[in-house]
């Protein structure tokens, strides 16, 4: 084990400097109770398990350097049975070592699933409500005010420190959420509700994935959690709580216009307009969130080819192509970018 | 036997996520015709390719129930709105009736859905809405969804053939 | 003349009936398929049940219980003449193999009308709910199995009828026997379970 | 290398008397299947069956190998563009349906119906026909699947099928229709195999072939088609819910009328898991049946090695919820399942420890079957020991479905399976061609293999602890994988290379190889006795077994079986601890097998169409099937008599051919 710091330090200094311009994946980076746990699990059994191979590999070098004594003599080996009883001891002491292995391992997996559960018996301090859809998460801060309730897609911001509450559920197919630095994986099943809890141990910004195969866009959808101090995760929530705002130029407003009049307003909604679409994502504040469609980055030209042809970036996804005029499209665009 | 399945097939599965700019385009209504200019969709009026599709279909099937369609004819059934998987068919059976019927709205309750719908997703509503009587290719016709059974599933659904009648006067 | 040592095995019996031959072991090795299969089917019944607030759900009602019961005792009471005709085709009496195989055609005709019959008193359609599903399958499973035997002893009579008495037949009948037994076997546990079960509430 | 002349028959023994000589001739005439297209399509002789069975299989292993090619060619960069998301699902659909049920386990299976009638020391496979019909239905299912797949019509919702994604909704079309009932079509192949390969094992054994005495191979085959009979129907099961929920609307999977999608989960997986044992137990007969050959002594712990196939069996059933730690099952199942799959560690090492322990105490001659044998230990320990640390459920739910999960399994499969199996076609090489295979391009393949195969998927273990999930068609270039990734392509370049140059190795040496003789690796079983390749009736005489290792201790003076016929295809049946028992005439080659195979094919099919396929395929396969079984309507004087021709006591003995 004396090596696994050093190892430890290595890939995560790697894996680290590949992704620090945006959320970090790495399921030994662990930002939460949950994974950092998991984490020390897992360079426990590494560690002896890296000791086990090189015995095993170092026995079976030994085997065949001591085996290739004559390989030119074709004659039968018999081996005396005093070897034979030697041979059965060595055998049967290595199973026994390795049932001794696999029962402390045992041990150790049990002490951390009961150290992990121990969350799911504290209060939760903040509950959201996670439902899977094709190809997007839908996430729904519950409040026991309604209008207090706060929806937004692709995204999840939490206070560090805090025990918070996921209530997984699917709208169609079975999905996973997995933000491999907060959490291990857990399962969003139709006709099921299943329930994690996450404690996040250090601010930033970390990418979630979808864990399960759930059709052509499994790969892009993506969900960004923001761990944040509880003073900017209640900044957050409050402006999150507010409708729309009133676009102040002529050409936000005739954005605005196309899209509650257009097309978008089919499926999206947008609080505080007429528009009140409820099978994608909710653009209230869709300005402020990292990603368009889960996929690219959220900047103004990849906006600008969203709207036009989202089948261009995310193939199979469930917008259709528009083909609104230059000037709407811009309209609606510049509209868009407002709504912080 | 596999030859006699090869031809139909490729097209029964193809699922097209990119669509041409006609198609694509926004639906607008008030014309008499679906012969709009440069759509290869429908090369005759009386024809949906889209009614070969399993996948199109499907993707109607959804649609109608995103756009809340199932809100006035309920499954098919009908509600508010008229029943879609009997003979009767008010303002007509032929796949461009019902997309003119979709895009220009019709008199005593159905609203337009021009400019909100592209082209190619109204074919695909069509063609599903004429798998409710068993009017498309019944193999790529869709089947149960995962919610209530409420009505056999499309791809059983009987043969009705149309008796169009006449629109009722406006009251 | 070679000189070494030589076991000669020409003084073997050239059929033998049971696990002794080689059919047996191939109409076991099938039914412990059959049985497997039709086991998890009951398991998910168990499964789906366990999940359900009510079973069967609504609006669903319970099945008949007439149907069945007549359909599992005509069933039990078939083992009767199929023992008979086992007995026969080891003892290679073709006269009584052949009574034998009449006699379970004609309870198995029997069986087949009860069956039809348990259908129309299951009170639910396939697609209805996932009780239905699960209903139907298990008795759809059972009776393909049925229909198959009945189809089999019927053309194992038949060939005896036409003079086909050599004793791989005999042994044939005898195998047909382990069949059948199966299907009146395993009729017991689904009868319990589809029709007994759902009324313990 | 001295070229051979080809078209050589079967090797003649140097010294046969002319009694011998004649009785070959008849022995030869009674067994061999008749000339033209016809005989060939109706053989039942296992041998002809096994080598069509290889060779299909490692067909499909190419194009399963091809899929994953375009596979890694998309992944090589961050937004490929090789593929697109549709054709890049059904391609790892396909790569996935492929090297399970038409590579993995029909291969296993070939390889037994070849080698098990070999080993036991008899002269053909019990249910000849039957294994004729599995070959039929496994090819028709193959290559229905791979033309709907170049309809476009490709299954594309993951081998492992989950519902609701491949449920009616979510899969319009047929494909995930086409899918479950070819499914099926290689289930009913591999179950009629392991009914042959049990009731060979039972009843065909030479005398002496005692429990005790069974070939390690022939154990592991048993082993596992008694897994395949108690796992197989459950994937039967689950897909026939699939298929109904889909074609005419049932609710199994249904959570809104009460079905449950978790059930395709457990139904599936309770065959799934197994069925990684199915793939794998064969492959440690493989190593098992090697070893001897090249360390030059009995392999150490036949017992032991025996008992840990059976306690795989009973513990490979009690494992398979740890595929399900995500869905959120109560955390003592998880527990339960965690300390089962640690369990099935402790076999598995002991099998691994006295393999090491038979090459220490022997005497090593490294051929390319040993290297790979040896390829195997280091890798499947690996593969081994990364399950362990999955089989802990807070680990295994960060690990689970990633990356590393896909290094595991291909580590565990081809490293566990598909070495030994390249071992295993270079070790019988020379008995079922009758000519050595290359050394020198059997080491070059070797080396490419072991060098490729690290490069492909070690990468990938790191891939996952990134939060690289499976299943994913691209990736964006600001995670950070691309560098695994490219690694992992170039890889699979070399793996690829490694596979091809066996493939030239053997068209190269069935060609030019050197004549193989009787038993080229001085190996221990009996197929080693007689001529490679084997004639068509296996064995001269019927050997009578008297040790363990009858290849080493036969010699011409051992005992032998008389009394069989050679006239008819009489077959000598055994006693459970293999005492001569009875006499039994094994039917003729017939056409119906295929014809049968045929119907069941064009039923399973149509029924993805019409409903009426149930009861046409009922007709025609009810034709099938009478044509298979009708009784030879002429009397044949290999049969016993008519019973009306018997005598009472003849009744009473079953007619044997001397009464003592």
């Amino acid at each position: 084990m004396s090596a696994s710091p050093i190892l430890r330090a290595a890939v995560i200094a790697a894996c680290s400097a590949a992704v620090s311009c945006t959320g970090s994946h790495h399921m030994l980076d662990g930002a939460g109770e949950h994974a950092r746990r998991v984490a020390e699990l897992w360079w426990l059994m590494f560690g002896v398990l890296a000791v086990v191979y090189v015995l095993v590999c170092a026995a079976i070098v030994a085997a065949v350097v001591r085996g290739r004594r004559s390989p030119a003599d074709l004659r039968m080996v018999a081996a005396s049975p005093a070897q034979e009883r030697r041979m059965i001891i060595t055998v049967s002491a290595t199973v026994a070592a390795t049932a001794v292995i696999l029962f402390a391992f045992l041990v150790a997996t049990y002490s951390t699933s009961d150290a992990l559960s121990s969350l799911a018996r504290t209060p939760a301090d903040v509950t959201i409500k996670i439902t899977g859809q094709q190809w997007w998460w839908d996430v729904e801060y519950q409040d026991p005010v309604p209008s207090n309730t706060v929806t937004t897609a692709n995204l999840m911001h939490i206070p560090v420190g805090r025990t918070v509450q996921l209530i997984l559920v699917s709208a169609d197919v079975i999905h996973s959420f997995w933000v491999p630095n907060l959490a291990g994986k857990k399962d969003l099943i139709p006709g099921h509700q299943n329930t994690m809890w996450l404690k996040a141990e250090r601010t930033g910004r970390f990418e979630g994935l979808c864990g399960e195969f759930c059709g052509l866009q499994h790969a892009n959808m993506r969900l960004t959690v923001v761990v944040q101090s509880e003073q900017d995760y209640q900044a957050w929530l409050q402006s999150q709580r507010l409708a729309a705002a009133e676009p102040s130029g002529d050409l936000e407003r005739r954005g605005r216009e196309v899209f509650v009049r257009g097309p978008c307003v089919m499926c999206h909604s947008i609080r505080g307009t007429d528009a009140a679409g409820f099978v994608a994502p909710d653009l209230t504040h869709v300005a402020s969130r990292p990603r368009i469609g889960s996929t690219v980055p959220n900047t103004r030209e990849h906006l600008l080819r969203w709207v036009r042809d989202s089948q261009e970036i995310k193939p199979g996804n469930r917008m259709p192509p528009l083909a609104l005029s230059h000037e709407d499209l811009d309209a609606v665009v510049a509209y868009l970018e407002t709504l912080k | 036997m596999l030859c006699a399945l090869a031809a139909p097939g490729c097209k029964r599965e193809e699922r097209a996520f990119r669509v041409e700019p006609p198609q694509a385009a926004i639906a607008v209504g008030t014309r008499l015709t679906s012969l709009q200019p440069g759509t290869p969709l429908p090369a005759r009026s009386q024809e949906n390719e889209y009614e070969k599709n399993a996948f199109a279909m499907n993707e109607g099937k959804r649609l109608f129930q995103w756009y809340n369609c199932s809100g006035c004819h309920a499954m098919g059934g009908g509600g508010m709105g008229p029943a879609l998987m009997d003979d009767k068919w008010i303002y007509g059976s032929s796949p461009d009736q019902i997309f003119s019927t979709v895009v220009e709205g019709r008199p005593n309750g159905m609203p337009s859905f021009g400019g909100k719908i592209p082209n190619f997703q109204v074919w695909q509503i069509a063609a599903y809405v004429r798998s409710l009587s068993g009017n498309v290719d019944q193999i790529a016709a869709p089947t149960r969804n995962d919610n209530m059974h409420v009505k056999t599933q499309e791809q059983s659904a009987e043969k009705v053939a149309p008796a169009d009648s006449a629109p009722p006067p406006p009251q | 003349m070679s000189t070494r040592d030589q076991i000669d095995v020409s003084v073997l019996p050239r059929f033998t009936f049971g696990p002794r031959g080689l059919m047996w072991w191939g109409v076991a090795s099938f039914l412990a398929i059959e049985s497997t299969m039709l086991g998890i089917c009951l398991v998910s019944y168990y499964y789906l049940r366990d999940r359900a607030f009510e079973w069967p759900l609504a609006p669903t009602m319970l099945p008949d219980l007439l149907a069945p019961t007549v359909g599992l005792l005509v069933l039990l009471i078939s083992v009767l003449p199929m023992l008979y005709t086992e007995r026969a085709a080891k003892r290679l009496d073709t006269a009584a193999t052949i009574r034998g195989h009449v006699a379970c055609v004609a309870i198995g005709l029997l069986i087949i009308a009860a069956r039809v019959w348990e259908f129309r008193g299951l009170h639910v359609g396939w697609d209805t709910n996932v009780y239905g599903s699960v209903v139907w399958i298990i008795i759809g499973v059972h009776s393909y199995h049925l229909f198959t035997e009945v189809m089999e002893t019927t053309v194992l009579g038949l060939l005896f009828m036409l003079g086909h008495t050599h004793p791989k037949l005999f042994v044939d009948a005898t195998d047909n026997a382990l069949y059948w037994y199966f299907i009146v076997i395993i009729w017991v546990p689904c009868y319990v379970t589809l029709f007994l079960v759902p009324r313990l509430g | 290398m001295r070229p051979a002349p080809r078209g050589s028959g079967p090797s003649e023994p140097a010294a046969r008397t002319a009694e011998e000589a004649s009785l070959h001739q008849e022995l030869q005439e009674t067994w061999s299947r008749d000339p033209g297209l016809r005989g060939w399509l109706a053989s039942n002789d296992h041998k002809d069956i096994g080598r069509r069975f290889i060779v299909t299989a490692l067909i499909f292993f190419v194009l399963g190998g091809l899929l994953a090619f375009l596979m890694r060619l998309q992944l090589a960069h961050p937004n490929g563009t090789v593929l697109g998301p549709d054709l890049y699902n059904q391609i790892f659909t396909m790569h996935g349906t492929t090297m399970m049920f038409l590579f993995a386990i029909p291969v296993m299976e070939a390889v037994g119906i070849y080698l098990v009638p070999l080993m036991v020391g008899t002269r053909a496979i019990a249910f000849p026909r039957l294994a004729s019909f599995s070959y039929w239905i496994f090819l028709f299912g193959g290559v229905a699947l791979y033309t709907f797949f170049f309809l476009n019509i490709g299954p594309d919702a993951g081998w492992f099928m989950y519902t609701p994604l491949s449920g009616p909704e979510f899969s319009p079309g047929k494909r995930v229709d086409i899918w479950s009932q070819l499914i099926n079509f290689t289930e009913i192949s591999a179950l009629s195999a392991s009914i042959e390969l049990i009731v060979t094992t039972f009843k065909l054994r030479a005398p002496g072939m005692s429990i005790n005495r069974i070939p390690l191979l022939v154990w592991a085959m048993l082993v596992t088609s008694f897994m395949v009979v108690f796992a197989m129907p459950s994937v039967m099961t689950a897909s026939l819910f699939l298929t109904t929920d889909r074609l005419v609307g049932t609710h199994f999977y249904n959570a809104a009328e009460g079905g449950d999608p978790l059930l395709w989960q457990h139904v599936f997986w309770f065959f799934a898991h197994p069925e990684v044992y199915i793939i794998f137990v064969p492959a440690t007969g493989f190593v098992s049946s090697i070893l001897p050959a090249f360390t030059r002594r009995p392999v150490f712990g036949y017992t032991a090695l025996v008992l840990s196939l059976i306690a795989t069996v009973f513990i490979g059933f009690g494992l398979w919820v740890h595929h399900m730690f995500a869905t959120g099952i109560p955390q003592l199942g998880a527990s339960f399942f965690t300390a089962a799959t640690m369990m099935i560690a402790i076999p598995s090492g002991i099998q691994v420890f006295c393999w090491i322990a038979s090459i220490w105490s022997g005497n090593l001659r490294l051929r390319t079957p040993m290297l790979f044998v040896l390829g195997f230990l280091f890798l499947f320990v690996l593969g081994g020991l990364s399950g362990v640390m999955q089989a802990s459920v807070p680990l295994d739910l960060q690990v689970h479905d990633t990356y590393f999960v896909v290094a595991h399994f291909h580590y565990v499969l081809i490293g566990g399976a598909v070495f030994p199996l390249f071992g295993a076609l270079y070790f019988w090489f020379p008995k079922v061609t009758g000519r050595m295979p290359g050394e020198k391009m059997g080491k070059l393949s070797f080396a490419l293999m072991f060098v490729g195969f690290n490069l492909t998927f070690f990468p990938m273990h790191v891939l996952g602890l990134e939060g690289m999930p499976r299943r994913v068609y691209t990736y964006l270039p600001e995670t950070g994988w691309a560098g695994e990734n490219l690694l992992a392509t170039i890889g699979a370049i070399t793996l690829a290379t490694g596979f091809l140059v066996t493939l030239v190795n053997a068209w190269w040496s069935i060609r030019h190889g050197a004549p193989a003789g009787e038993n080229p690796w001085d190996a221990d079983t009996l197929e080693w006795t007689t001529p490679s390749p084997p004639p068509a009736y296996n064995f001269l005489h019927v050997p009578v077994v008297d040790s363990r290792e009858p290849g080493w201790t036969r010699t011409s003076a051992s005992p032998i079986v008389t009394g069989v016929r050679s006239d008819c295809r009489e077959v000598l049946l055994t006693s459970l601890d293999a005492e001569p028992d009875s006499l039994m005439e094994l039917p003729n080659p017939s056409i119906w097998p295929m014809v049968t195979a045929m119907a069941a094919g064009t039923t399973f099919v149509l029924a993805c169409f019409t409903p009426w396929a149930v009861p046409i395929g009922t007709v025609l396969g009810g034709i099938g099937l009478i044509g298979w079984a009708w009784p030879k309507s002429e009397d044949d004087e290999c049969e016993p008599p008519r019973v009306e021709d018997m005598s009472e006591q003849e009744k009473k003995e079953g007619a044997p051919r001397v009464r003592l």
